[in-house]
């Protein structure tokens, strides 16, 4: 289908799936229940793992397959978000110019920085774009504030031409009208689930990005990507030239990073330097090593790991956990609230370095290595006398 | 851990008695049939207190946390009551915020805008909060405060110091408790004169972001205007860990004093670099060198340690003032976390009460109706003295502190030392004065 | 003149800073091909080490004052000092005051057992892993530690003074021929300074004299001959490791009175030495050193605001100090393709 | 006629003189074997040949053209392979990967963006790349992962990977260096087909004697970076000069 072999569109078919059911497989907990503070079926959370599922996605192209690691992606997500309030700002509302825009901006600059950075490889390609990366977000934050209104962040103000905002459109972002925050609540018994635009177009557009990233990995191009991580020299003497190569692949996750960094903008108009610090980048590297390299979905499932620990363990407080265990016998509760206040609320960094550190120890292939154990151990349980052929080797799964 | 307990069982009643109402989030929908955004339903109402937890200004965000935790026991009729038997409006009973038990969720902005907005956003969207209150940085504020007005939620900004947050960023459904860079200004000014004299040649190092352009704009208005001049200003990087290189050039640029126009760990870095160089103990144009620091908070004193001896600065608030609500407040806070609030809990404290009490003497919850009662309401008994929050741009204006860092300071809390408490006429401003012109209030927005 | 010797001196300390933490990242890079992102986290360690200590120096005991009153109005609790109760109050002060030097003596066996632990415990499975699962699992420790510092000791920088002795400045100008106050340093900073010299040469004549330091470079060039030579090469590198955690851990001692350490100054410093370790060369200790002093004394110059406003005015480049060192590490790396003094093939792939 | 045309070629490094004066010409359709000791600077001339290095002064044609100052990439779309001393593939590949990668490289050029096509649906250069693995007698290991093949299976996969782009001049940097004799004598083998099956001209560094005596046509002794001597295998075996300076006793 679509030009996917069986096993691609199963798995395509999954994360169709996956995407348009979140509202649901998201909301598992009844509202009031004490477990409701693991729902992260809310509109803005729902947006975020469609959005850095898109970034991770992109970089993966690049990192997993040549193996080259930027670190500075960061930067692109940031220059997507400004092109597309600028165009909230000049234009309209319509989220569309903006995204476009941000995509071809986030391409241009990629170009400009794969081109130079590519010149080396290995650690000093990564500092090269490190460097710029950095450089970015320091003029960003300061002397470019007329562009970037620095540390407040880039944001729509009233006086602002806004010269295609048509009178009955509505006044915040929206795809032809249909607003973005716009958010159906379904309630059901005592659940509810919401189902919000915005992250139905987030989730359309990372599934595109996620077909997209499939047919590249299955494409001549995509082989060739694998052969630069494989071995240059051999390339090179093979008739072809890496750079154009690697500097495609720079610019097709650049790319991606700047969709995200639109649709990120397209969420919420504002976009603060931040998101191009070397924090950010280095998050979208640890996203994609603990979802897995090189895989397919394995970006998507690092980016939702991150994220849900960022935006659902840091909201735990010692409130909520006395909530939990105010069962238990006093001084047990105590205790246990003790020991567990360490690893949420302000403690949630510490959870999210040790749960790294066990990923990376445990599970070297990051999370999609650990569901194929699970899976290879529930199949083994459930039918030991299945052919063992199956293991065989499948490159980029 | 006996401090949580009455938290705890507030959680707990709530949760049967919100169990048949079903307060459902509903922020954002467009089919919804509340008046506006979270109108609670049931028997509770939930605040959301969005602070730093993480990054270099947990500690400030963890103080407000606790105030604010103790501004709930207050609202909930736990405690001593604190502030509420001073505060002049006596519209809240110490029984919750309209009949409603008050419960709060808790986020973390990590002083990033953007985190501050996901966090604000997840106790809007998935917690229901009505109102968001806290943070540390002005261009979380800033970002933050645009989110509540977009969202329909009434935004009360933690310690924010720009003159932006109510000048051109200022929005309808956002109110600022803190004072600003012109009031500093305002405030120090006079001090300085009467201190160092009228003949003073100054030299700014400012962080090179808006606060710090908008604080030393502020400064060298103030300062030029008793006679000052301004010998240089040098933008430092947010980053810079080490001033050493900028503090150098001020001992051969004929400067006789250094404005700091940093906060945090800038200003804490850049300090102790100053001292290291022997800045004071320098004579320049025959006159003893000083430095100034316009915006000091408890915990900047704590990280410069010695190296504030001497130096003045302003703040907000501080737990040494002599008024019954800072007694009221300072005793129920003292008590139950064993230390002194400092001036961003306090502020978090007072807004907590200011919203409820709005709340109260507006009978509804409804941002539009809340921020009516909050808009030209003056009161007083929370600490700051005699307190008017304009409506023309929801500035607060109160007394501000002129301090300095003491001289022989006894125990760890008694580290500034207020040396002047200046009246609120002198640093008051028109709405449309030029640092703050440009921006628009616009309409509150209740959201649905 | 005397201004351009000053931002000289600054940059000198800027670089011992730069060129310590990178000396220890290019060890165990060099020696186990491990890229430590932890690294930046054991210099913290080291600065909390200094903490501790003048902690642990003033640890009280509570007497009640009746005639004094805290913030609440009861009497006041007076914390006197253990060490002023057992040595009377002027040593007991004294000794407090020297807690930072003294922290030295204190952090040199944790720093080193810190060492031991991590290769021991975690790195030494990651010798054959690829660079980004390392990155991953030294990215983790760094914040697993940095988190558990700020749960200890709080987010708030705390102040960490040099003894009494050591602080103010003096006048460096009259030293060498200027007039008068014009060359001031601070005597901490010169301390520092000199320290890092101490502690950089240590390491490079451990290296070159000591068979120890020979058998380690020559594992350092090639590790599998030198294991059939039947030298147990494993263990060299673990006490390397350990020493470069010592190395690491001193320098964030010493930099404890220049600036009050707070648990994410090694984040801060992370970033910049990786630029350092690169700039240098991947794998040349010499490079590393270079690099730091090199591109700390660049630094220095940016800022000062002649030319700064020489940046802004004639090349319109403003605020060249926000980016002067990733402008001279992109410059250095794309004209010299391995950095000022790095090795062919190494960390390329 | 000769297709590789090698005049006045001279490379120093600092100040050793790798090559000096060399003077060569390889005639098409034959197999021309350079031979010489250590240092003597064989994989200095053949790196003139494919662009790794650029040779101080003197020319290299191929096929008319000189190859000087174009990159590796372009002198193989001229038509020139060359296979390394250790064999140099794509680890990380499978065998039928690695071996599609050259015939894409031939048919596409040094660079195509053909990212929203599919691998899988060429059938025509997936055949191709089957047959050059049957010839080499790899058929039943198409889905190996490369890095896991013995190093003779290597050295087969990267002569086929060679092979694949039908080069005109196949260039082997001692293609049998470290292998057993078994393995070596699969490789003569190998050579001596292709060399009889297709139209194409091979130049081969060896140290081998029994593998140049083997396999070639013409040789050239190269000592200290010049040409001693050039002439057919017999002749070079009786050769004064190539006795004493080279051959020794091995012969």
């Amino acid at each position: 289908m679509l030009g996917l072999d069986r096993k691609d569109t199963r798995l395509l078919i999954f994360v169709v799936l996956l995407a348009l059911c979140a509202p649901f497989l998201l909301n598992p907990f009844p509202t009031e229940s004490a477990m409701a503070q693991f729902n992260a079926g809310y509109p803005d959370l729902m947006q975020r793992f469609a959005i850095y599922g898109i970034f991770a996605i992109g970089f993966n192209i690049l990192f997993g397959l040549t193996g080259y690691l930027s670190f500075g992606h960061a930067a692109f997500l940031g220059v997507g978000s400004y092109s597309t309030v600028w165009m909230f700002k000049l234009l309209s509302y319509n989220i569309v110019p903006g995204i476009i825009l941000s995509v071809i901006v986030a391409g241009l600059f990629a170009l400009l920085i794969g081109f130079i950075s590519l010149r080396r490889s290995g650690i000093y390609f990564s500092i090269l774009t490190l460097a710029f990366a950095q450089m970015s977000f320091a003029l960003a934050y300061s002397v470019l504030t007329p562009i970037t209104n620095g540390e407040t962040g880039l944001q729509v103000y009233t006086d602002d031409p806004q010269y295609l905002q048509s009178v009955g459109s509505p006044n915040v972002p929206n795809l032809f009208g249909i607003v973005m925050r716009d958010t159906y609540t379904l309630d059901v018994g005592a659940w509810s689930f919401d189902f919000n635009n915005g992250y139905y177009f987030c989730a359309i557009l990372m599934l595109i990005a996620f077909y997209l990233s499939i047919r590249i990995y299955r494409s001549p191009f995509g082989l060739m990507l694998r052969a630069v991580k494989s071995n240059q020299q051999r390339m090179n003497y093979t008739g072809l030239s890496t750079r154009p190569y690697t500097l495609a692949a720079f610019v097709i996750s650049g790319m991606y990073a700047g969709l995200a960094g639109g649709l990120l903008a397209s969420m919420d108009p504002l976009a603060g330097a931040e998101r191009m610090q070397w924090t950010a980048s280095g998050e979208v590297v640890l996203m994609t090593i603990l979802g897995g390299v090189g895989t397919l979905i394995g970006p998507i499932l690092g980016a939702g790991f991150i994220k849900y620990f960022e935006n659902i363990f840091s909201k735990i407080n010692d409130a909520t956990l006395h909530s939990w265990f105010g069962f238990l016998p006093e001084g047990l509760e105590n205790a246990v609230v003790w020991i567990l206040e360490h690893f949420v609320g302000a403690g949630w960094h510490l959870t999210l370095g040790l749960l790294f550190m066990l990923v990376v120890i445990f599970l070297p292939g990051g999370l999609v290595e650990g569901g194929q154990k699970l899976a290879a151990f529930v199949t083994r349980r459930g039918s030991d006398k299945k052919d063992k052929t199956s293991g065989s080797t499948e490159p980029a799964e | 851990m006996s401090k949580l307990d009455v938290t705890r069982r507030s959680v707990l009643k709530t949760g049967s008695v919100a169990g048949a109402g079903l307060a459902l989030p509903t922020i954002f929908t467009a089919s919804s049939a509340a008046a506006y955004t979270n109108e609670p339903t049931g028997g509770t109402v939930t605040l959301g207190f969005n602070v730093p937890q993480t990054g270099p200004y947990a500690d400030e965000g963890n103080d407000e946390l606790l105030a604010q935790q103790l501004a709930v026991d207050h609202l909930n009729g736990v405690g001593d009551g604190g502030c509420l038997n001073t505060f002049t409006s006596k519209a809240l009973k110490g029984n919750g915020i309209l009949g409603k038990q008050v419960e709060f969720v808790t986020g973390d902005t990590q002083t990033k805008s953007d985190a501050a907005r996901a966090s604000a956003k997840s106790m809007i969207e998935k917690d229901g909060a009505i109102m968001i209150n806290g943070g540390s940085s002005s261009g979380v504020a800033i970002a933050v405060q645009g989110l509540c007005q977009d969202a329909g939620v009434i935004f009360m900004a933690g310690l924010t110091h720009s003159n932006d947050t109510t000048g051109k960023d200022k929005k309808a459904n956002g109110f600022r408790h803190f004072f600003n860079g012109y009031m500093s200004g305002a405030a120090l000014a006079p001090v300085l004169e009467k201190e160092y004299g009228s003949d003073r040649r100054a030299y700014h190092l400012t962080a090179d972001y808006t606060w710090g352009w908008t604080q030393q704009e502020s400064i060298a208005a103030a300062t030029e205007a008793i006679g000052w001049e301004t010998v240089n200003n040098v933008l430092t990087p947010l980053a810079s860990t080490d001033f050493s290189s900028y503090i150098t050039p001020v001992l051969n640029s004929g400067a006789d004093v250094l404005v700091l126009n940093h906060y945090g760990g800038n200003m804490v870095n850049s300090l102790t670099n100053a001292i290291q160089f022997g800045l004071l103990d320098k004579l320049v144009n025959g006159k003893d060198f000083k430095i100034v620091v316009p915006l000091y908070s408890e915990l900047m004193a704590a990280g410069a340690g010695e190296n504030i001896k001497g130096v003045f600065g302003s703040m907000n608030w501080n737990w040494q003032l002599q008024n019954a609500g800072t007694a009221a407040f300072v005793k129920s806070f003292g008590e139950k976390y064993g230390k002194p609030p400092s001036n961003s809990a306090q502020t978090c404290y007072a807004q907590t009460l200011l919203y409820a009490d709005a709340c109260e003497r507006a009978g509804t919850f409804n941002p539009c109706g809340v921020g009516e009662a909050l808009e030209d309401f003056e009161f007083d008994g929370l600490g700051n003295g005699p307190t008017w929050y304009r409506g023309a741009d929801h500035q607060c204006f109160k007394d501000v502190l002129v301090v300095k860092g003491a001289e022989n300071p006894t125990n760890a809390y008694d580290t500034l030392e207020i040396v002047e408490i200046t009246p609120r006429a002198q640093v008051e401003y028109d709405p449309e004065h030029p640092m703050f012109a440009g921006g628009n209030l616009g309409k509150c927005n209740p959201g649905a | 003149m005397d201004a351009l010797i000053l931002q000289v001196l600054n940059g000198l300390d800027k670089g011992s800073a730069y060129a310590l933490i990178a000396l220890g990242l290019t060890l165990i890079f060099g020696t186990l091909g491990v890229v430590n992102f932890a690294h930046g986290a054991l210099f913290m360690i080291g600065a909390f080490c200094a903490v501790t200590v003048q902690r642990l120096l003033s640890l009280s005991f509570v007497t009640v004052d009746e005639t004094q009153k805290d913030f609440l109005g009861k009497p006041l609790k007076v914390e006197t000092p253990y060490v002023e109760a057992w040595f009377g109050p002027e040593v007991g002060a004294a000794i407090i005051d020297w807690s930072v030097p003294l922290a030295i003596i204190f952090a040199i066996p944790i720093m080193l057992a810190v060492g031991f632990i991590m290769e021991r415990g975690l790195i030494k499975h990651f010798y054959k892993r690829e660079h980004a699962d390392q990155i991953l699992v030294t990215f983790g420790l760094a914040i697993v530690l940095q988190e558990l510092v700020k749960h200890y000791y709080g987010a708030n920088p705390i102040p960490t003074p040099a003894p009494d002795a050591f602080k103010g400045s003096f006048d460096f100008g009259a030293l060498i021929g200027f007039d008068p106050n014009t060359i001031i340093y601070p005597y901490w900073r010169l301390v520092y300074f000199a320290f890092s010299a101490v502690i950089i040469a240590g390491v490079f004549s451990f290296l070159r004299f000591t068979t120890f330091g020979m058998v380690v470079r020559a594992g350092m060039a090639d590790r599998e001959t030198v294991g059939l030579l039947g030298i147990n090469i494993d263990r060299r590198f673990t006490i390397m490791f350990g020493i470069a955690a010592a190395v690491a851990g001193l320098a964030g001692v010493m930099y404890t009175p220049i600036n009050s350490p707070n648990y994410h100054m090694g984040m801060d410093f992370l970033v910049l030495s990786f630029v350092v370790v690169v700039v240098g060369g991947m794998g040349s200790l010499p490079g590393a050193v270079l690099a730091g002093f090199l591109l700390g004394i660049l630094e220095s110059f940016a800022s000062f605001s002649p030319i700064k406003n020489f940046f802004e005015n004639w090349l319109f480049l403003p605020s060249i100090d926000q980016i002067i060192i990733y402008l001279v590490a992109i410059v250095i790396l794309l004209t010299r393709p391995r950095g000022l003094m790095g090795r062919k093939g190494v960390m390329e792939e | 006629m000769s297709i590789l045309e090698v005049k006045n070629v001279s490379k120093n490094f600092g100040g050793l003189k790798a090559l000096s004066n060399v003077n060569l010409s390889v005639v098409e359709n034959t197999v021309h074997a350079i031979i010489g000791p250590n240092g003597a600077g064989k994989s200095t001339l053949l790196n003139c040949f494919v662009g790794k290095l650029i040779p101080d002064t003197g020319s290299v044609m191929f096929d008319g053209q000189s190859v000087l100052g174009r990159h590796p990439f372009e002198i193989n779309q001229m038509g020139i392979s060359r296979v390394f001393q250790t064999p140099e593939i794509f680890g990380d590949l499978t065998v039928i990967e690695n071996m599609l990668i050259p015939i894409f490289a031939k048919r596409d050029g040094s660079f195509r963006m053909h990212a929203l096509e599919t691998v899988a649906n060429e059938a025509e250069i997936i055949e191709q790349a089957e047959q050059v693995l049957e010839e080499m007698n790899m058929a039943d290991k198409l889905h190996m992962h490369s890095a896991a093949l013995s190093r003779g299976d290597k050295r087969r996969l990267e002569i086929g990977m060679c092979l694949s782009q039908e080069p005109r001049l196949l260039l082997l940097d001692e293609p049998t260096a470290g292998m057993a004799r078994a393995d070596t004598n699969n490789t003569i083998d190998l050579l001596k087909r292709i060399k009889d099956e297709r139209d194409i001209t091979i130049a081969i560094i060896e140290h081998d004697m029994h593998v140049v005596f083997s396999l070639a046509e013409r040789i050239t002794v190269l000592a200290q970076g010049t040409p001693l001597v050039e002439d057919t295998p017999e002749n070079i075996k009786i050769h004064p000069k190539v006795r004493e300076a080279y051959l020794g006793e091995s012969v």
